[in-house]
């Protein structure tokens, strides 16, 4: 048994994929996890920032929404969506987005909009929020998922975000500049995308999944050949998650 | 200058701003983001006044659009996102609504219904962006084809057209501008001159408010000409954009309003436990929306203990320490 | 001989066009004179408003520029040319703009560019700034004119703002949903533009001016058939202007 | 969060500035408007420095730039508007250049030039208005057709297009973005963590900043981190977008900057005087720009006299009764 949980263990390893001075797009949940908890051990100019205009609170409490208030106490600025939104797709900054999703395909564009048909669905999600634009614009996206089959899906209900498209260049022949996926994080490993044709590969499996596993809970042909076991957290890493970033245990549960 | 510009006109009760300024079918842009400065109040009154085929126009919204769609006030909606966070991740009788097909619906994203506002407020045509090519947001059509150009419905949901600037094939979205009714928003200020200074972040507020035709701003406090107008460089509205300003303290309860109060926990929890099932729903609605006789007696259900819970600290302008599980 | 001078008349004449609710778009110079004192005599809710951001100032100095200081004192707002074209350009606002210019034609097309050719001309003068768009976009526009010959022309060497183009309703088929000139305050009288033709036309001689000094002034035929004398300043009107408005004489002279 | 952001390696002088931001052939945006906030000693120091080529794209604009096309740094504008008010309704150098045709020069209108950097500053490729239809301003063209495309010169000066949404014959104008290579500003403060804040009217000082590839802020005072971000709704640019901070008090001499000083009537009109003849010119060059040794040689120059005369009421921001006859 491990010391940690696969909330903690993913929180922390989508936090180490964050570098020094990255401009991060944190939104509620996980996401906000990550982001906090990178800055705090290891990307101390890292800035963290929300779509709703907040950037750099002090995060003395964790927000539960990126409209909660804890969002605009300490900032170094407030301001709005336009502006958030700008400085995700600024073209000289690194900005890494943190997203989720209910479905996601083999190369990593995502679905957070609904489950079966449009505009009559037959569950309905939240939908894209800045989750689009984030995935559009930002340098680089980090997704968490959870690992079942029905949300690694060969066709996604609806493409809510875009990946890395068909795979190869079609991102860019599209016309996006920049971005696409970096990694997917999910309760079992770390996925990640083959340099050439950006289709989705086991890279990384946590202490005690079995890279079986993971093929096992996808929904569709992944490369599980590559992957080597992810560090433990550090003791470093785990109290500053749990005693500086959230306490409460308010998303860590 | 301006000395004469003063409140007069401009301050009424809700049912009055309400009465005034929004018909049926209108077409309105909510203020707010999720769990904060919602126009509740003014939400709660809408349902009193038993508006119907309201067509909302929002980017990511939450307890007030949730609560209108409950009651059967509104008929169609443009949106990015609906959710309160852990509260609710997606809203509940938006969900049930969609899944219903009760609702006409066209999805759009956060930057992109942001755009549209902001080409509203600047009196331009349609902006153009990236975000979100090769995605259903471009593909899926929301609304039907027959309804395209009647009232407020956009002709085209957007357009994929060549930059003209660029060489062949390079591809933008173009996006309609919206220019709504009615714009509806909760700031902490506003001057007896009628400007409005909003604290904290502004979200979209500003630019929805610049793009509608009317303006009603529900507001924690008036205060003083002197006070507003000392440093201007903090204001959010001219007098001139304010069609109603409605004095309501706690008006944006359960939602957060920054300096004032917090989001109200326990009071979204037990919208969550009730309003997923229509009966819950109802009872709520009657519970916290048509037997209070004021919104006093609103805030009076409530109660002081939990109003004092959520009492934000003056610094921090949170309530420190709340319990929010 | 008269107790004002031509520009105090000027002033005074412009502003007398202005309506108690109106959004006054003042540029330097005499414009500001007219929306002052046009609020400070007969229109106290009209609101004075900068192409620079400054939205309501209390004017207790004269600004001698747009981004003057003195326009972001005691305002109702402070912010950008963004906000400020926005504006000017509000489907629900009376906005009116108070323009000067090099040339005009018959139908209160400007320019503010240059003579001769384009882009090297004969004389640069400062340019458009915001007089095309306010000429756009505005409700309406109130201009002023030194009454020349060389300056009221039939062919403009470089058309900076939209009049009423080529007359009758070729402005609304140009594309402009709204505005046009309303009127020329001249040093000599005031022309408006015939409601079909949209072609210029002397509405008003000031006391002591011939309808035929104005015909002669003017570079283009021009209708001065109807004109009548306009009001000589009042007592009221006067002291407002010397003695609240620009008591330094620093626009006045 | 942030307490390891400092402003370490942003710090600099403007001649370590101009030297790692501003080569020659720079297209720069220049901060502030005609007579208020121009970034005065950073434009001293380029014409020390020598540069040339220069790129200038501005909306209104006044001393600064009149004095760096005057130096000869300039080759290369895109501008609305260049006068300082009644110190010169038309920038006196800039005038003769453009008649001389040393000055390669294109017009557009102050809401085009806003539109262009605010395009740039939201990663949009272009802005869409009908501001400037059927004028000079659409039809005539400033640059050779053969440099169009070339480095930042626009592929075409604008396009017109029928707006897809609405009928055919509803035509706009589109507008390039802009993303100048660097952007020029003068703000009253920057916190020890970078952050900008701005006093008064910003005007569109940070679109061009959001817009720009490097920001150069000069500023009158550095302050504590606890004071800029103890009410971040007035602050202006976020630390990471800025990144050169040099601290010049009376940076905008002699333009005025909100809070601090007024602009300086003699001073500008002694420039006013000096820069219509080529010599009086060079004399004005030589003694306010290269002769002086420093900054504060400049302001010694300018004298302690002057510098008080021009010193902002506290409450007023501006110098109360000043003689600007």
């Amino acid at each position: 048994m491990s010391n940690y949980t696969k909330k903690e263990m993913m929180a922390l390893a989508a936090g180490r994929l964050v570098r020094n001075g990255d401009v991060l797009f944190a939104g509620t949940g996980l996401s906000m996890l990550a982001a906090t908890v990178a800055k705090r051990v290891h990307a101390p100019d890292a800035t963290v920032f929300f779509e709703t205009g907040g950037i750099d609170p002090s995060l003395e409490e964790l927000p539960l929404a990126v409209a909660d208030p804890r969002v605009m106490v300490g900032t170094a600025m407030n301001s709005g969506l336009i502006e958030a939104f700008s400085i995700l797709g600024h073209r000289r900054l690194r900005s890494i987005a943190f997203l989720g999703a209910a479905q996601i395909d083999p190369y990593g564009n995502i679905n957070s909009t609904v489950l079966g048909g449009y505009p009559k669905p037959k569950v309905r999600f939240p939908g894209s929020g800045g989750a689009c634009d984030a995935a559009s614009l930002a340098h680089a996206v980090i997704i968490f998922m959870q690992h079942e089959r029905r949300r690694f899906v060969e066709q996604l209900d609806y493409l809510t975000s875009p990946g890395w498209l068909q795979g190869g260049d079609s991102r860019q022949r599209a016309g996006f500049k920049r971005g696409g996926p970096l990694a997917v994080v999910t309760n079992l490993g770390i996925m990640k995308f083959e340099e050439e044709t950006k289709r989705m590969y086991l890279a990384e499996v946590y202490p005690g999944v079995a890279p079986e596993q993971v093929a096992e809970n996808t929904g569709f042909e992944v490369d599980i050949s590559r992957a080597v076991v992810a560090q433990d957290p550090g003791e470093d890493e785990l109290y500053t998650l749990r005693e500086k970033v959230d306490p409460q245990r308010l998303i860590l549960g | 200058m301006g000395e004469d510009n003063t409140l007069t006109d401009k301050i009424m009760t809700a049912a009055q701003a309400v009465e005034r300024f929004i018909p049926d079918g209108a077409q309105i842009a909510l203020g707010g983001f999720t769990v904060t400065r919602n126009p509740m109040a003014i939400a709660r009154e809408i349902i009193r006044a038993g508006r119907k085929d309201l067509y909302l126009v929002c980017h990511s919204h939450g307890q007030a659009m949730d609560l209108l769609i409950g009651a059967g006030c509104v008929s169609r909606l443009e949106i990015a996102y609906g959710g309160t966070g852990r509260f609710a991740p997606t809203c509940i009788r938006f969900r049930q609504a969609v899944q219903k097909g009760t609702l006409k619906i066209e999805d759009y994203s956060n930057y992109q219904m942001s755009l549209r506002f902001l080409a509203g407020a600047m009196g331009l045509p349609f902006m153009a962006t990236k975000s979100g090519l090769e995605t259903d947001l471009v593909r899926k059509q929301g609304f039907d084809p027959a309804e395209r150009g009647q009232g407020k419905v956009p002709s085209k949901k957007l357009a994929i057209v060549e930059n003209p600037f660029n060489g062949p094939g390079d591809r933008v979205i173009l996006l309609p501008a919206l220019t709504p009714d009615v714009a509806l928003l909760h700031a902490q200020y506003v001057g007896e001159d009628g400007t409005v200074r909003i604290k904290g972040l502004g979200f979209a507020d500003l630019e929805q408010a610049r793009a509608a035709d009317r303006v009603i701003v529900t507001c924690e406090d008036i205060v003083p000409r002197e006070f507003i107008r000392l440093d201007p460089d903090q204001n959010s509205l001219p007098p001139f954009l304010v069609d109603a300003v409605v004095p309501l303290k706690w008006g944006a309860h359960p939602t957060a309003c920054h300096y004032y109060y917090d989001y109200d926990p326990r009071h979204l929890k037990l919208y969550g436990d009730m309003a997923p099932s229509d009966d819950g729903f109802r009872e709520y609605l009657e519970k916290w929306v048509l037997e209070p006789e004021s919104h006093e007696d609103y805030l009076d259900r409530i109660g002081v203990k939990d109003l004092l819970r959520i009492k934000a600290d003056p610094v921090l302008g949170y309530a420190k320490g709340l319990d929010r599980r």
